[in-house]
């Protein structure tokens, strides 16, 4: 198999979206000559021609709400904000529009639409280029949201994703498009092309929405994450010598639960991590679930590691995000509790 | 001390007042030409300052757009005043159940009967609109059975949206009328999306996008002019201006631009102001433009101007915050008495045949009125799908709904 | 002490508000000459003048837009959406501007403001006139949150918010505009008139933000409950004879956390209601704190009792809304587990 | 088969092609008067077409705006090419410290140095800026203390933000720079509200909102003109039309509209445009514009005609999507050299002065970014203020946030 970073990787999969379906049709800020600011869309005005691949106005409204014209009369768009910290002016297109049109049309009218967006900080992006909006997503009824960990998952999951009949939120960790990143910010960057999750099946092949992927096998401990997470997640389980298993959700909602549950029923402990400011993040979600759902498993109390509920700093990023230290003091806290 | 002074819109009358339109300049009919279906931004100044009439105030049809309209042939009008008729006993009657609460909410079309019934007769299958709530009127000319149109307002068993929607909220595909969301603005820049969908697959379909004089406010409605000029897709975007949001005086979203046709100029996108309570320019003026959209000379906007003769909904109550009897001052009138007018005029129509057609649709909507009634209404309710709620969040319904619809008990 | 229902309170709230301080200003859409679709703002503007009070066009960003503007140079807005649910075009300048202003200046620009919109369900209003997006603003760093309950708190909470240094999202829950609604929507509506809580203090009186109520005293069970749905966990105590304490949190962002803790570590049980749609809601913060810090004293699993995750219909708006019967059951099994 | 087709615009040259802006239409200079401070949106078609110019194509000050400039004195001159030369040598400066990766991030004005530099010697104190990123020549003309500004650029000690920010988001309240968020389009909508304010507290004080071509698409742009047509608050609405947003072509942005100054005039708001490279014309139009705002005549649109000269940002590459070497063909010149020539043509400066004062200007910037990064850089980094990232959030730490700081280990 092909190795990819997580760019080629989308890249590749808005390839074969565009080759398979003609009603596909991918645009956005800079995506259409340039290939978009992450050069995720490079190459593929070139090769699809204009009219299936293309720039807009900066109005993020516009794109979603072009989307929604588009996908109801039977277009496939595959839309990108340049970052997920630009989704707002488009929020009331997707929470009141775009996710509600199949129910409120009582299917008479759809959207099939994905909208694509580079999230997460570590980039030294401040404010503006590093915010993970995911909870403000998962509470509206209509939408789905994806969010991979790596350039296998990144193409199976679009390819599902646009191949799905309704609105999909999709997130791209931003600080994983090169390479895993543990959180570990002073060390080297490793490439993906050193990952075995780098090599890519060639071709069009989706990975299913709704399903979790079990990232590392354990008994101690649960880690639920995501996206930038997960490695930061393998770090701290490494790094502590902590028997945990770390589940990828890959799909935030809908939710794998059965996964999650058979998990946490088996290890007896549960830490939840997100990048995301804490409060209200979709951490509170995955661990009222859980709670819910296990209480008389838990051991311990389920723990929550996440962004601190201010905005992201761009000076003392690494203050903000939550690496492998308070992922791994948490861990040891719920296994000693 | 500074010399600036904020300035806040007032309209020409309130209540105590008697109503004044006395400094609206409303230029004569017949003054404007038909203007090639190419028309550029630039070249339609006038159209954007000025107004097309076909009927004048002695009711006579003069000038280019009444030619034009002549070539539409002679059952336009009855067609047009049947529609406007039924459009207006659905009104009547529907007000009415709402007022015996019957049915939780109702949005009058009145006075604007013209602009949908006009428009909607000019289009062809597979076109589609993007309506506001009172742009019923295109569903009633579209010929939408009434059955439909009464069940959704009634949010009974006749409703095709299983009570899932507000009344007046309708969707209907195959009629040409899009779902109607509620959020104001957003759905006239979906309109340019479409019609983008239409240009990419060339399937020689169009788009109409409608908002209010009101709406016009919102962000989409930048979204969608710049989209619109920028892509240049066949869509026709209609602003209807009715001289009230609510409350508030079109001024207040009109600002110190004299028309919204020239905000649309503004963006390159040709636009055109009509009497909106004009059956005939009505009628001429959305065959122009759509035949304009379909030869592919991309977006047009039309200023449709008209005043809502009714309350907002059935909520409001309009003698809070304008003048008594303001809508029978409106110097541009009714439009169903003034193409009655001009039809008696020509010899094709009598008070008589009138008086009965009127009667004849209030007959119509109240046959149908019985029926749909039987399905339950809000002070004798009968049993609604409950599944409904939980159908149609997705193609399939996720573990989470399933869990929820045993929760609640089926 | 008058008698007032909640719109006469919160329109002697904005009216001292005007009186006292000339840097307060009201506008939003037909707040002015006609005093409001709900008449929260009638009369002021005769009063105050239409330099005071004034209406906007329909454009929600630009009301909070310039809102934010005036807030920085020294006014206090105190702007209305007409619904809930229409506050979407403005989630950009709510979430990424208002919010953050303080913080990224460093101090040198803040944004006092107050946002209120009626809120909640039960007025057959369907999807575009019943929501409730509290939780859409608790994730958000920077702003406050509140939501009374009655025309006592109403009136003090939204003066305490005007006076805030900050931007503080007012919710009023619409149900109980004019009495207090217990969810029994079959049943006569009580007027606040014949409620102790129709009761306002005269003059200028603030309810102070981030403390919440004990609405009723319990030893059972605690109830963590705001707007609409206090009064429907009450019904639901007396109808289930259970001994439940119910906390109306009023001031939903910072959160009281005391009154809370101390409520459940007491019971040893806990049950948190909320209109919202459930996933993802403020409940599934509110129970993930409780289980962070009463975990041992939890003698049952914190239940949830919501919205369900759908649009809220029109025609089986009492299908959606969680009423007594629901949160009785709720009550049921966690005073059984 | 449908006769629609969609347009997709496109720049004049893309990569491989020769720069060529033969088909831009640039009017001569000279040729528009100086209005009426109460000229009207109707009365300003003219301006919104054509482009104030004050040097001519040979580098002479001519027609009623050279008066009009005139009447500002012979400092400006020097002020302003001092001004622009010290914008320069910042941009020189900090796109090297960032290529060595001392900072983060840098954003040039390069190209663009007149707009700024001149807009901001026409406002009083008390005046406030609504700026983007690339305004920073505001400051500059505003004198705000080097070392605040590099701070700022470097995140370290010396940034009055503490390092929250992204290099380039300044706020400076002192010197009437406006906090930016780097969200486009919103803060467009927040001047309008500024200004508002000071006319209601009757302060006399301007605000003056800035927005470039590409976030011109972005609906709080429809907010801000909107909002000004409505209230006519003092505000002087800036639109920086530079050609690009990062990749896009401004035809993008402007969809089938001729000039961004049209679009305004559609909302009933005056609007000039003018050649921003031309210092001089900068400094008439903005005394102008602002001496009118302040009159209490209401809103102004300004549309700066000019030229991106540098990449978006040190994170973009041009030569991806536009033509090499563009910005020297650009037909209106670069400001800073366009000023020099006249003042040595006026016998005002001489080649050795100017090579004299640039070499000052560098050492200025040099001997200033010295002594901050003395305060750490990215590759040397010394600790911030981790309490930084929770101060300020709110007026007072609620007990999460001061938890959370514990957590934190501070
Ligand atoms: C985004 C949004 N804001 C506010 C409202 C509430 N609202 C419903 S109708 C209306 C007035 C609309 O006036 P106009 O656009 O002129 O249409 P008309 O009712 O006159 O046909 C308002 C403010 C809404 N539905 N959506
Ligand atoms: C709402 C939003 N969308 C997208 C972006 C990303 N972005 C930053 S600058 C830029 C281009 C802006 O171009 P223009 O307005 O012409 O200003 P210029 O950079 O040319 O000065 C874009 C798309 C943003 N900052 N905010
Ligand atoms: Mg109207
Ligand atoms: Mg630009």
């Amino acid at each position: 198999m092909p190795k990819m970073t997580m760019i080629e990787a989308l890249r590749d999969g808005m390839d074969e979206a565009l080759a398979n379906d003609d009603k596909v049709i991918v645009f956005g800020e800079d995506v259409g000559y340039f290939g978009g600011v992450f050069r995720c869309t490079a190459g593929l005005q070139e090769k699809y021609g204009e009219a299936r691949v293309f720039d807009t106005p900066i109005n993020e409204s516009a794109i979603v709400g072009l989307g929604v014209g588009m996908a109801a009369q039977g277009m496939r768009p595959c839309v990108e904000m340049q970052f997920a910290d630009y989704v707002f002016p488009a929020y009331d297109q997707i929470t009141q529009e775009a996710a509600r049109l199949r129910h409120r049309s009582n299917q008479d009218f759809t959207c099939p639409m994905v909208i694509r967006m580079p999230t997460g900080g570590g980039i030294y992006g401040g404010q503006t280029h590093s915010q993970s909006p995911e909870a403000l997503f998962t509470h509206v009824a209509g939408l789905k949201v994806v969010m991979p960990s790596n350039p296998r998952d990144a193409k199976g999951l679009l390819l599902a994703s646009i191949a799905d009949p309704d609105p999909v939120i999709f997130l791209e960790p931003k600080r994983l498009y090169n390479g895993p990143f543990d959180g570990h910010h002073d060390r080297p960057v490793t490439p993906w092309k050193t990952h075995e999750l780098g090599e890519v099946e060639e071709g069009y092949h989706t990975v299913p929405l709704g399903k979790a992927s079990v990232f590392r096998e354990g008994a101690a401990v649960t880690i639920l994450a995501y996206g930038t997470m997960v490695f930061v997640a393998e770090a701290a389980a490494k790094e502590t010598g902590i028997d945990a298993e770390i589940i990828d959700l890959r799909t935030l909602w809908p939710l794998d639960i059965e996964t999650i549950e058979a998990s946490v029923k088996k290890t007896g402990r549960c830490v939840v991590i997100h990048e995301a400011t804490q409060t209200s993040g979709f951490g509170a979600e995955l661990s009222t679930l859980v709670q819910e759902r296990c209480f008389y498993y838990l051991e311990a109390p389920i723990a929550r590691v996440a962004g601190w509920d201010t905005p992201y700093p761009h000076a003392q990023e690494w203050t903000y995000f939550p690496g492998p230290d308070r992922v791994s003091a948490a861990l040891k806290l719920t296994m000693e509790a | 001390m500074s010399s600036a002074k904020l300035t806040y819109p007032q309209p020409p009358a309130r209540p105590g007042e008697t109503p004044d339109f006395s400094l609206m300049d409303i230029p004569a009919a017949g003054l404007l030409d038909v203007p090639s279906l190419s028309i550029t931004a630039d070249e339609c100044a006038d159209y954007a300052k000025g107004l097309i009439r076909v009927l004048d105030d002695e009711g006579r049809a003069i000038g280019p757009w009444a030619e034009y309209a002549k070539t539409l042939g002679d059952d336009i009008l009855l067609t047009g005043l049947r529609d406007m008729a039924l459009m207006r006993a659905i009104d009547t009657r529907l007000l009415n159940a709402q007022r015996q609460g019957k049915t939780s909410f109702y949005v009058q079309c009145k006075g604007e009967e013209a602009i949908g019934c006009g428009f909607q007769r000019q289009l062809s299958d597979g076109d589609m609109n993007f309506p506001t709530y009172r742009q019923q009127s295109l569903l009633v000319a579209a010929e939408y059975p009434l059955w439909a149109f009464l069940g959704q307002l009634y949010s009974n068993a006749f409703d095709p949206l299983e009570g899932r929607q507000l009344p007046t909220m309708h969707s209907a595909r195959d009629y040409g009328f899009f779902s109607i969301s509620g959020n104001l603005g957003t759905q006239f820049v979906q309109a340019v999306g479409w019609a983008m969908a239409n240009a990419l697959t060339g399937n020689d379909q169009i788009a109409a996008g409608w908002i209010g004089d009101g709406a016009t406010a919102s962000n989409d409605f930048n979204a969608a002019m710049l989209s619109a000029s920028t892509y240049q897709p066949p869509v026709v975007l209609n602003i209807v201006n009715n001289q009230w949001a609510i409350s508030t005086f079109t001024g207040v979203a009109r600002g110190k631009a004299k028309t919204y046709a020239q905000r649309a100029r503004g963006y390159g996108i040709p636009a055109l102001r009509v009497d909106g309570n004009d059956y005939l320019a009505v009628a001429a003026v959305s065959h122009w433009a759509v035949a304009r959209a379909r030869a592919g000379h991309g977006p047009i906007v039309i200023e449709w101007f008209t005043y809502r003769a009714a309350g907002h909904s059935t909520s409001d109550d309009p003698s809070g915050y304008r003048a008594k009897d303001e809508a029978a001052a409106w110097p541009l009138g009714d439009p169903l008495l003034r193409l009655k007018d001009y039809m008696i005029a020509q010899g094709l129509w009598t008070e008589e045949r009138h008086t009965q057609m009127n009667a004849e649709m209030l007959d119509h909507v109240t046959t149908a009125q019985k029926t749909v009634e039987s399905g339950g209404t809000m002070i004798a309710p009968k049993p609604m799908s409950r599944v409904a709620v939980f159908e149609g969040v997705y193609a399939e319904m996720p573990w989470h709904l399933r869990q929820q619809r045993q929760d609640a008990g089926y």
